[in-house]
């Protein structure tokens, strides 16, 4: 398992392949890439601002969360942080099993998680506006609908 | 009691500051904000609506009743918006 | 969108680089990869055959049945036959969507599909045995889970 | 009617052939089946639980009482287990 933070841009296709080698006996890999997308055509750039003493540790407690409540082989999270522009990874989780639907439902609780529970915030700044991205009842909902997630 | 109070996103934007400590008697979070408040106009605006706030403790998921005992960071921010 | 099959093996990583440079707006790319397991620890190899004349079709269908089910941006099907040997990916999956679970739920979608409805047959070779893979009564359930699958 | 018949997998390995063109004047697929257990103990092997056999018709499922009016091809096969 592993989970990191970084301003840096990741190699995907890297971050997999070597995710992939590590496994020994999944018959499932399910990968997640979060994309900067531009809605209005006019985005400049996101800013994403997060809490150093604190979002390491939780990306952690969410991917051994996922491991342990779907038998996963293994989970990997990335998550970066600062200005990213349109098009840009934003972030990727791996989840490798031996059957598809716990590969699945792995990334899937994963990506729940950290949604609503890991300490980022993003900002989208255009050339004549500045908004920080509101959270989505949505997420709370699909947080929620998993039996192990705390009340909001 | 001595700790660090940390802002993250519009709430830091707000108070106008990403950090601070504060010598304190204040025995929970919400205590803790209701001392802020009476201090300038930032405070009061950053912190108009709790049900919009959340709070971490000592790097740990909290809300406005959690005790501070013992404790040496309290973050306050929006909702978070990862993934 | 496109679908194929083939005897030889894919660049994972490849597949994926040019499907996410492709898509224009997506917020969310998801894959999904099919590995040779060995449970018994004495597979010598997977033999898959299909139905030459029928596989493509299908796969296209399914893949074009997804989009429009999910409003996905972009999706992507490859799979293979022949022999292969454990640790080996037998096929993929991408999914393109401007929001998450759309593109989680466009390739669990598909993925149901192609377990029960393309035309692949799998047979497990050891050294002292041979056995055709039996279909799962739990991916009949999957499939028909799906409002608009049709009944076995 | 000419038609051609196609056997995968198991039923492949049953009937002996993975192909074979057949004159008939089955209805349907079911027909068709009756006709070739007539023929030898390998059809009759390969088709003795037809719950556990699929039909296509002309590249598209179908079932044992699909008929079979101008098509050009049948395949029988089991579940299929793909991905």
């Amino acid at each position: 398992m592993a989970a990191r933070v970084q301003e840096a841009p990741f190699d995907f296709s890297a971050e997999v392949v070597a995710f992939q080698a590590d496994v020994q006996n999944a018959g499932a890999v399910v990968t997640f890439t979060g994309v900067v997308r531009d809605d209005s055509g006019c985005l400049d750039h996101m800013f994403i601002e997060h809490y150093p003493a604190m979002t390491e540790a939780a990306l952690q407690k969410f991917a051994l969360q996922a491991m342990e409540k779907f038998g996963l082989e293994d989970a990997l999270v990335i998550h970066r942080y600062g200005v990213l522009t349109p098009g840009e990874a934003i972030m990727m989780v791996a989840t490798a099993a031996r059957h598809r639907k716990d590969a699945f439902a792995g990334a899937d609780y994963l990506m729940d998680y950290l949604k609503s529970r890991a300490p980022f915030w993003k900002k989208e700044v255009s050339k004549d506006h500045t908004e920080w991205v509101a959270s989505k009842v949505q997420d709370e909902d699909a947080l929620a609908a998993w039996s192990d997630a705390p009340k909001s | 009691m001595k700790l660090d109070i940390l802002y993250f996103a519009w709430v830091r934007e707000r108070v106008g500051k990403s950090q601070e400590a504060v010598d304190t008697n204040a025995k929970t979070a919400g205590d803790l904000v209701d001392e802020l408040i009476l201090r300038d106009a930032g405070y009061a605006a950053a912190f108009s609506d709790l049900s919009a706030i959340c709070v971490a403790i000592d790097q740990e998921l909290g809300d406005f009743t959690t005790l501070l005992k013992d404790c040496r960071e309290v973050a306050f921010f929006p909702p978070m918006t990862g993934g």
